[in-house]
């Protein structure tokens, strides 16, 4: 399929926001300037980028702990983003949820959710939105191979099939769920083995090649645009650092793996791609690698000058209309 | 507010008469649950409705507004109730028929982890519109699985809503604010009250969450009561009151945010406390106000604060057990009568 | 496969007993002589006998809230289920449980469990004590079609597959849950069809013919004695009554589904298939009828003339070693 | 029982070596979770452990046990529980390390219709000799998801024993003990205690659940901590010394069963109590202590009864919110003067 200039330069930007944003972090978090884990999705980006360019802000996505590529894909400023994680009141979610609760409901980003598989249902329902709305907006309902084998996906995949729900299941098969490896914790070949039971299509695919990604998403988020129903992608992927800052990877995984992957760099297969098939896109590389370093140091500056909220805050957003304190 | 309405109708009908009404009233109102309807996707064989829920707390519902908004769900609690949340984030009212309290188990994480949370930890972003409605308690030999109670648990978690109506007037009220309400609430229906009949104006009505009620004033002792135990309290008044003694009873109706000022005003009237609470006794409701009393209103207590509830076991099956498990208006009687002997 | 007499006439008075058990017992469930609900198995009795049938006392077996088929397969006494369902001190579990907490484990017989799926994976536990001992003794999961979409058979597969535990999953597929239809609440066409995505076998058979539930029956627990790992056995079968004594089923099924089904009882088809096959146990049949009358009236007797337990039950077996109420 | 020996360790190592000890004694413990070796099924690679468990809890098990006995598992908190009271119905006594407290929702079902009825509701047969160790508390910016504290909702449910050590000392001995007793244990530990160091015996030795100890006596009022708050209220206690008041304290350890008699006969020299939790402020062990004393000890009381906890809110992630989140040693030195004053 022939891409337009314009979708190929956001596939390459979205990825390399992600990559620069996310390097830029950790370089903040081994200074202490961060709290709580950070989950680095770095060697993985191609996985959001290639599924969130064929969505609307009228569409929704739900994230997991690993999701600040799906949150820039999904268009959440990185200044707000930068400084939820440093706890800043100008954060996103005001400084309260840190990186693993990052979310923006105007842009139909509905949380990255700290409980493997507990967001992978909220897609669901917001898929349910849209059928009862008769819109045909969709939701993205992205997961981990570990979060394969927790019981609720299992029913969110049972419910979106038999309501025919306008929803895409994406697994980031990353191979690991911290230290433990896919092919001991999970008794499919391949995790889109298990959508024929619930009776929608899986397909398996390479999570590291941007346009791969970007193929098969058209097809299952047509589908579920055109009222077919859900479906499952598996897309096979691999993240370069271990599961949070600060995780050493090759207690459990051999330094040979991680340098194939890394000979299959996402961003660099995808220029080699562009050099290729869109060379004026692949002309603009350099510009654009500068306007996303700039952003990123502008959110870090803008993480850094903000204020942490007032300790009001802390009781505030319990509840909408009193706050905890107020009435037991 | 008084009911000047006086036509009578059960609980149960309430319960459909609110869901109907505000069903009419707001079209982003649905309904969700096992069973709701039964026979779901026979229409084909002529069957539209079977269950009508357990209990036949929504029957009738799927005629009126059709399988979209009255959906029939399989046994997927966890499932649904996130599938809830996901659409009362993206703008709608869900309300979930929880089948039996006991099930909160299944679905627990939704429930601490995302729907009491979500809107906290996102800075306040989102609303969480979403009512559950559940049946609890024991004393129909349904046995340790099918009885629990979980109310003192739910009202543990920052961000949930926790009532217990006490009758079809208060039901209506308080099923009406749930579903208005932008917080996810719990209404806790206990089994006990689904055949009782009482006033309730036709009309839709509300009851504000977090606002207790005083069905009977009194000076000598305060009795506090939770849905049905509230009505053990005021057949244990009658008793005391044969007997000279006059008791205020306090009916909780909110759990969380709970109206401690009712409860606190009337212990500083009357000095005495009894809580009455089906629940089992750790870390529960009854230990909860007697907690706050002991706080705010020390200077008041004129005698140890006593609570009647369910010993610290499961639900026993056999009707012997099961009877003396649960708390009586004999055993408030005794109680309180022990409580003035002290003078 | 040819059978032993023996084991034909084991698999006659199994499903006997638990017809007879049950017929009786709502004869005293409409007499207000029991509480809570009772889900009889009537019609569904050829998967219990035909699973149970190549069972020793040291394999386990977990069952469900429609679990009387299941106790009486696996031995437990009559007398003892039947106090236990009249609440009596004489019960198996001293008139606690009822019939929805059947439980024996002299026998292996580890419990109806009333939450539905809640009881799967103590099978796969069970099955993890023979794998720990190293012996050979094989453990069975009886769920309904309902349980199979909670997310605890989803975890409690996975498991079983990835450690090749001994176990079988056996499902009593009776085309409801509650009033709802199979065909709506499950995504797949066979419940068997899921089997595939934990890489175990899956067959979906004949539940109303115990000849072909203990052919199935035998295969998968061979497989599972032999070290092969678990598997998923779906039954097709039916009940006849509601889905608890005093349900109407007609509300939510048609009266020409049932006569179907009706026609094809097991315990008829197994008299005829005895008739064919077996004329000597045919021949004894109505003798085994009479000691199946004789032994639950007796169990009736037995529950009438059995005592309720005293008071001080309630406080105890919360704790081992000491009572619910001496210490809070 | 006082400690003799005087090697000092840290509380993580303390509880590798009670699980290796109790491993090496009884051939029916094992142990399961997620990553408690980590890099499972990889031998062939050279890899047989990795994280040796979150936070290093059961490093070096699987190099002494082999992955039979140390077993690696999916991330289904819910099925390996289930599986784990299946093995424990069946002759064996799991251990199981459930990573954060959080996930109790993911496996509630099992832990309160299986692990907590199964014995009561089959009438005695059954005994579920489990125990579960996880890691709680705030403090660490892990946020809403990953710092919650149920182990008041734990104590709520008749058939489940609930601990938290205050050190490595009590760990070890608790520890122990769960793994031991025929009962499901959950054993709660603070991440806040999990570099401390303390005096520790070498050889195995228990605790016995259901006892409080007092690490501080005093008259003029009473302490009650739970886990790391226990090392808050010392510390206060420091402070109030130095202003001339003497507390004393008591180190709760066992929530379920609780040691009622221990805060009781506190109370009853000290006339004055203050509770300090940092579990959220509704429905809790906090409640359950203060309810109990007014029941109990009521004549006693010289002062309202105080709670020092979190407030009724989920846990907040920037630093200066968190810190203000959780209770301090300042918070109790101030209460506690407030409390005085009242003379
Ligand atoms: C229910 C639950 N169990 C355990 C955890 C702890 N945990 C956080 S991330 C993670 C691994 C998740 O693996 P995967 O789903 O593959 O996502 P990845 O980290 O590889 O992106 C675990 C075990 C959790 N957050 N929730
Ligand atoms: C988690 C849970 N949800 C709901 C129920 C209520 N319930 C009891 S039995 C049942 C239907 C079960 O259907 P199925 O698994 O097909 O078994 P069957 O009754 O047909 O034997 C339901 C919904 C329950 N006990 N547990
Ligand atoms: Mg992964
Ligand atoms: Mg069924």
């Amino acid at each position: 399929m022939e891409l337009s200039n314009q979708t190929i330069l956001w596939l390459y930007k979205t990825m390399l926001t992600t990559r620069c944003f996310e390097e830029r972090l950790i370089e903040e978090a081994s200074k202490g300037k961060t709290r709580g884990s950070i989950h680095p999705s770095v060697g993985q980006e191609a996985v959001p980028a290639g599924v969130c360019a064929h969505l609307a802000m009228s569409d929704y996505i739900s994230s997991t702990h690993r999701g600040h590529g799906h949150a820039i894909a999904k268009g959440v400023d990185v200044n707000e983003m930068m400084a939820e994680i440093f706890g800043k009141s100008t954060g996103i979610c005001k400084g309260k949820g840190g990186s693993v609760h990052i979310a923006d409901f105007s842009k139909g980003m509905l949380g990255t959710i700290g409980i493997v598989g507990a967001g992978v249902p909220l897609a669901v329902g917001a898929a349910l939105s849209s059928t009862l709305r008769q819109n045909d907006s969709v939701s993205i309902a992205f997961f981990g191979d570990g979060a394969a084998n927790q019981g609720i996906l299992h029913e969110s995949m049972n419910l979106a099939s038999i309501w025919k729900l306008p929803v895409v299941f994406v697994c980031e098969n990353n191979q690991y769920a911290d230290a433990t490896p896919v092919e001991y914790a999970t008794s499919a070949t391949n995790i889109s083995d298990r959508a024929a039971g619930y009776n929608m299509p899986g397909w398996t695919i390479d999570g590291m090649n941007v346009l791969a990604v970007y193929d098969a998403a058209g097809v299952a988020i047509g589908r579920a645009r055109a009222g077919q129903g859900p479906s499952l992608l598996e897309c096979k992927t691999y993240r370069y650092y271990g599961h949070f800052f600060g995780d050493n990877p090759l207690t459990y995984r051999l330094k040979e793996e991680q340098e194939k992957y890394r000979e299959q760099d996402p961003i660099l297969q995808f220029e080699n791609d562009m050099q290729l098939s869109y060379p004026k896109c692949f002309a603009s590389r350099k510009r654009i690698r500068e306007e996303v370093t700039t952003s990123i140091e502008k959110a870090i500056e803008f993480a850094y000058s903000s204020p942490y909220g007032p300790i009001t805050d802390l009781y505030d957003d319990v509840y909408v209309n009193y706050a905890g304190l107020e009435t037991l | 507010m008084t009911v000047t309405n006086t036509r009578q109708i059960q609980y149960k009908d309430a319960l459909i008469e609110s869901l109907t009404q505000e069903m009419q009233r707001d079209p982003t109102v649905f309904v969700m649950g096992e069973d709701i309807a039964g026979g779901a996707g026979r229409a084909h064989l002529g069957i539209t409705e079977a269950w009508g829920g357990p209990f036949g707390l929504t029957k009738g519902l799927i005629q009126q507004f059709g399988p979209s908004r009255v959906r029939d769900t399989p046994i997927s609690e966890g499932g649904f109730l996130g599938t809830a949340i996901g659409a009362a984030l993206t703008g709608f009212r869900p309300v979930i028929d929880l089948m039996y309290m006991d099930f909160v188990g299944v679905c627990f994480d939704q429930l601490i982890s995302n729907a009491a949370k979500i809107r906290y930890m996102m800075g306040g972003q989102a609303k969480v519109p979403l009512t559950i409605f559940t049946r609890f308690g024991a004393g129909t030999g349904n046995a340790a699985q099918h009885s629990s109670i979980y109310y003192g648990i739910l009202s543990h978690i920052p961000g949930l809503k926790v009532v217990v109506p006490s009758d079809p007037y208060t039901l209506k009220g308080l099923l009406l604010s749930a579903i208005r309400d932008d917080d996810p609430v719990i209404v806790c229906n206990d089994k006990k009250l689904i055949k009782m009949s009482g006033a309730v104006p036709d009309h839709p009505y509300t009851l504000p969450i977090g606002e207790s009620r005083i069905p009977l004033e009194g000076q000598d002792l305060t009795l506090v009561g939770i849905g049905y135990t509230t009505q053990l309290c005021l057949e244990a008044a009658q008793t005391l009151q044969s007997l000279g003694v006059k008791p205020e009873v306090v009916d909780l109706l909110s759990l969380s945010p709970l109206d401690k000022e009712t409860v606190l005003q009337s212990v500083r009237k009357t000095n005495r406390l009894v809580i009455v609470d089906e629940d089992t006794p750790r870390c529960g409701i009854a230990t909860d106000i007697a907690a706050i009393v002991v706080d705010e209103a020390f200077d008041f207590l004129d005698a140890p604060i006593k609570r009647v509830t369910a010993p610290h076991t499961p639900v026993p099956y056999s009707k012997p057990l099961e009877d003396h498990y649960l708390p009586s208006s004999e055993k408030i009687v005794r109680i309180t009568k022990e409580l003035l002997n002290r003078l």
